[in-house]
């Protein structure tokens, strides 16, 4: 693949900016008790996020996770509407139904993000049949964490995706826990081997990449959407990344051995975007732009309406 | 074509009527539902090529090709996750997943997913999917693939269950259910697969959602019946007539929205009421319709009964599964009871 | 030691109990049985090393070590499974769901491998496994974690359902489910993991299978509640009192087997009866409840009532979620409307 | 490994025809209305059965389905309360409980049958487990068909079994379908890969076995079993073989190309046994022997009493 035009490697520094403070924001009005329930949150995995949908079209599907911010920002979900849903209001993307768990926009084509481990991975192999039935040039993005892979919905699912070779691309976020236990402590695999290598098992395409090169990311994901959509089936991409936070909001990540959150942020994929595009000097004015967007958003989020009951009961059934 | 049945307790059927078999009329149903909307399709085990193993899919492979009619895994939960995301996209996928006793695999699917995202979206997306199952006892294959399992999805608000008694009703319902925006659980019973009854078809024999069926009109005692329990009604409502006893036989065809108003307008002209179910008391429909009558305070002349299946597991053993499964003559007994 | 609390509602504490919160009572269960009996092990998410999502299992892997205290990977049906392997074999496995939504993920080993087993063999086997889940709303998590699912499991005969009231009772269902020599299901209530209660620990203090307890005694209502519907149903009686109204408080702690003695008693002494109960109605264990009254003709004053939750799904949004679980002021509007 | 010895071939030969005589037997009470509901057989598949369990001691644990007669007769169930419990007699091995689909004896170890695709594989992990944690000479056989690898429960199984090092040996018996349908239309592979290569996912030793071969099928669940207990791991073993009659009782089989049937049964495992020790000559008296012992138990089963439902109400819970 030839490296991504200038202008758009800007966009994703943008967005993965924008992804981090909008996090930021989320912790501290999280603090100041707008946010009810708990946070998932995502710093550090922004170019898992922005590469993979960089390397889609419009009329791609999406299917996230509770962890599940970045992919509605990267996406372009109105920052208002994703803070109103985050705060549980009828402004919000889901009318406040869905919360920090459920942030989507049917309108970009994210069409779920469960709270069940596993669950949206046979909904994105149905969605990629749908695609492959029509005969159409779109995918079903699937992206879980570590920990999905465990569960008995992946096997189902992979295997029956490459069998009727859905248009489905699977992208591992390999934050490295599943709530507070390392992945290799719940993921029997051979030794060194990564999660990625388990798609062999169903003589699936899969590839290991960097999580924190945007572009390597939006590469592979290139790769495996042009086989997806050219009937040579599904991909489980493995991208290899962390998470700065603890798992939820209460986690204060204890777990973590000393200095591992360090290192990782040495190699955090804001920085190994800007420096490598020579936009060091540009991040200052960007964030401050961006900031203001985010506490505007925010701030304009907080005034959002509740939802009634009325409208919720609405909400159960399609006409 | 018109002609008649003299199974005991059908219903009389119109003059357009065919006599066809239960299992044929879901089969069919299948077909004409794939006839009128090709969005529809079918995933189940060994229900392409080979027809089903309840041979519900008969020709289907053949006659819509293999786009519309899949033999999956066995991997039920996976295949349903599957259908969720065909709905989600515009499709309007059916699942088979054979035996009810199946459905415990795929509880997250069915009863955690396929209800609950539409809602969490706040109601951008829908999922249209139907979630077909045999169940039911008298086969004497024991306690793992004999249950009905009717009432299992009730406290899992957002599913809609269906349940049918008769050819018509599992003609009627299942087509409703396809051409519905929501999930629905359509529920067979396997010892009516080989029985037969009149069924008109067509595009405008759609079972209404949520609404029961009167299946024999009577005045002394009303009987509300799922399944296999509406043809044992039937057949005790015959032979109580014989003394004297007319018995209003409703086939509650919908557990799920559950037809109060027509239970309780029949119940206020009889002031008696047996629920006949086969399946555990706690938990179940009849419990719940039992439960509303009494909060609503509805006009009992004397306390409802129920007829249910005992607290024991089902056995693979002949007398036993007998036993267990509430006969006409239970229920005749019940109807006797309340008319004391 | 001796203490009091004065939590609204609570009972009055024996002189040796101490003051402990609903999540503490279930890990010092855990650790007593652990003590008591060297077969018992623990299986869940991350409930060793991290001691537990919900702080049930702290301090129990370095008590016990790796051998009783297991971090599973996310495999809820799986480790079910294997709890059911270590239980025919020997051993007394108790499983850590966290949150009820995620029982559907399991429901084949639960609802249909763990109870089924020993009836199929004839009586040659036993399946002594506890499974733990805690569930409820007012947590503001959203439509898939804040379900109770109490009575998910009614309609699955075998299994036995426990649901804890108080301290006491998290504590004393616990230690019985672990004992017992057949599966049983434990709730708690996540909206009650730091609420205190007065706790007496020990080997004696194992809830009886099967009966409740009554949490407040009284003369003119019975309201029979679950899980945090008890500690609001407390509260409710106590605003009533001052009404003049005095209420009994039934915390019915068994779903299955179900205290209908007990329930029978208060409501032939009161002869009126509230549900309160955090789900759906139908198919739940209130319905049952009135069902069985109804049928048994219990001698009722009044038609009873039903506090439940409204047929919608659960928001994240905080005011609709409030008005979704039952208040003690709907409970107290529900008593004061059977008094009429 | 050393061949077994002459004595030991002998009783194996002895087992693989007495379960074939019984499974024709069956087939034949079923004809005459002895047989409530229905039944799975395995003739044909008799090696994959005798050959394993002829690696097991005593106290050893089994993990069987609802396709288990030839592993209950395998281990020495007694042949009346076989046939008794098929005919769902109290005098049945499980008291007329199981039926068909559950027929198993504790005292001999059989701890189950499921009839749910995949709900054994779990449960002999679990017991598996057991016998590590009491550090035990003892392992947990566990049988399923090639269809059960699909399920959600066999990869959640064999995951734990690999990490926590259970002291389990899985079999899967390829009879080549699951119900109807060819196992490579369901099972997603690499292009001739064997299914027991999957366990490569999860870094587990596995390996494949002429099912028809019952030495073959006998070293290999040996040498596993030795690995187990040695605290090395569990096994995946595929055994290729075939089911000679229909997956179920009113199952033609007619899903099966011309030829197939006949192809394998030039590879039948009591011949193969049979002219590996030069016993061909013996097989004629042989099985008129054993076809007299079948013949009187299900004699003897016939006239067994009817349990009751207070009997069963008695099963479902334990004191
Ligand atoms: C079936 C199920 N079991 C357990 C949980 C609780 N849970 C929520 S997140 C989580 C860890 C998931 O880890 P991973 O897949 O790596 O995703 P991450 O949170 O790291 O993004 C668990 C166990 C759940 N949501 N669903
Ligand atoms: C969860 C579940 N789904 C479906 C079935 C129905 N069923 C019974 S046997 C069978 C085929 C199993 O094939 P395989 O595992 O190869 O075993 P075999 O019958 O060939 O021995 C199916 C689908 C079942 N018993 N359980
Ligand atoms: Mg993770
Ligand atoms: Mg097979």
């Amino acid at each position: 693949m030839t490296a991504p035009p200038d202008a758009v490697l800007r966009t994703w520094l943008e967005q993965m900016i924008l992804i981090r403070l909008a996090e930021d924001k989320v912790m501290e009005i999280y603090m100041q008790g707008l946010v009810p329930g708990t946070v998932h949150l995502c710093q550090g995995q922004e170019a898992a996020s922005v590469g993979a949908i960089g390397a889609l079209t419009g009329d791609d599907w999406l299917l996230c996770t509770y962890r599940g911010h970045h992919h509605a920002l990267a996406r372009g979900m109105d920052l208002e509407a994703f803070f109103a849903e985050i705060m549980g209001r009828d402004s919000g993307a889901c009318r406040g139904m869905g919360g920090s768990s459920y942030v989507v926009d049917a309108s970009l084509g994210m069409i779920g993000s469960p709270a069940i481990i596993g669950a949206g991975i046979p909904v994105a192999t149905g969605a990629g049949m749908t695609a492959r039935l029509r005969g159409e040039d779109r995918i079903a993005m699937c992206f879980f964490g570590d920990g999905a892979c465990n569960i008995g919905a992946f096997h189902e699912a992979l295997n029956m995706a490459q069998l009727w070779r859905s248009q489905v691309v699977f992208c591992i976020e390999n934050n490295q826990y599943g709530e507070y236990t390392p992945f290799r402590d719940s993921t029997a695999l051979p030794p060194e081997a990564p999660i990625a290598h388990r798609a062999a098992a169903y003589g699936m395409a899969h590839a290991v990449v960097d999580g924190q090169d945007v572009i390597a990311v939006h590469d592979m994901v290139a790769q495996a959407r042009a086989r997806a959509v050219a009937g040579d089936g599904p991909t489980l991409i493995e991208a290899q990344t962390y998470r700065y936070r603890g798992h939820s909001r209460t986690d204060p990540g204890a777990y973590r051995p000393p200095g591992e959150l360090d290192a990782w942020k040495e190699r955090d994929p804001i920085g190994i975007l800007a420096s490598g595009i020579g936009a060091d000097g540009d991040l200052e004015a960007l964030r401050e732009r961006l900031q203001q967007e985010v506490d505007e958003a925010a701030d304009r989020a907080a005034e959002g309406p509740w939802p009634t009951l009325d409208q919720a009961r609405d909400y159960v059934f399609a006409d | 074509m018109s002609s008649r049945t003299d199974a005991p307790g059908v219903a009389a059927a119109p003059d357009n009527a065919d006599v066809v078999t239960y299992r044929e009329a879901i089969r069919l149903a299948l077909d004409d539902a794939m006839a009128a909307d090709d969005t529809v399709l079918l995933l189940g085990e060994d229900i392409a090529k080979a027809g089903g193993p309840f041979k519900t899919t008969v020709g289907l492979y053949d006659k819509y090709g293999a786009d519309r009619v899949f033999d999956t895994p066995i991997a039920e939960n996976g295949f349903c996750g599957i259908a969720l995301g065909m709905a989600l996209t515009g499709l309007r996928p059916v699942t088979e997943i054979m035996f009810s006793d199946f459905l415990p695999t795929a509880f997250d699917a069915i009863a955690m997913e396929l209800p609950r995202w539409r809602f969490m979206s706040g109601g951008q997306t829908s999922a249209p999917v139907t979630v077909r199952a045999s169940g039911g006892g008298g086969g004497r294959f024991g306690a793992q693939t004999s249950s009905t399992g009717e009432s299992w999805f009730l406290q899992f608000y957002g599913l809609k269950v269906a349940v049918a008694g008769s050819p018509q009703g599992a003609y009627g319902l299942l087509r409703a259910a396809i051409a519905h925006n929501n999930p629905v659980v359509v529920f067979d019973h396997k010892a009516m697969h080989l029985r037969k009854g009149p069924l008109v078809r067509g595009d405008d024999r759609l079972a209404e959602v949520g609404k029961a069926v009167v299946a024999r009109p009577g005045t002394d005692v009303t009987i509300v019946a799922s399944l296999l329990m509406v043809h044992r009604s039937l057949e005790a409502a015959e032979a109580l007539a014989g003394e004297g006893i007319e018995v209003e036989v409703i086939d509650i065809s919908w557990l799920r929205p559950l037809d109060m108003e027509t239970v309780a307008a029949s119940v206020g002209r009889t002031g008696r009421l047996v629920i006949a179910e086969e399946q555990y008391h706690d938990g179940g429909w009849g419990a719940s319709v039992i439960s509303r009558l009494a909060t609503a305070a509805a006009p009992l002349a004397v306390p409802p009964a129920a007829v249910s299946m005992p607290e024991i597991l089902i056995s693979h053993s002949p007398p036993l599964e007998d036993a267990m499964i509430p006969s006409a003559e239970r229920i005749a007994d019940a109807v006797r009871s309340v008319c004391r």
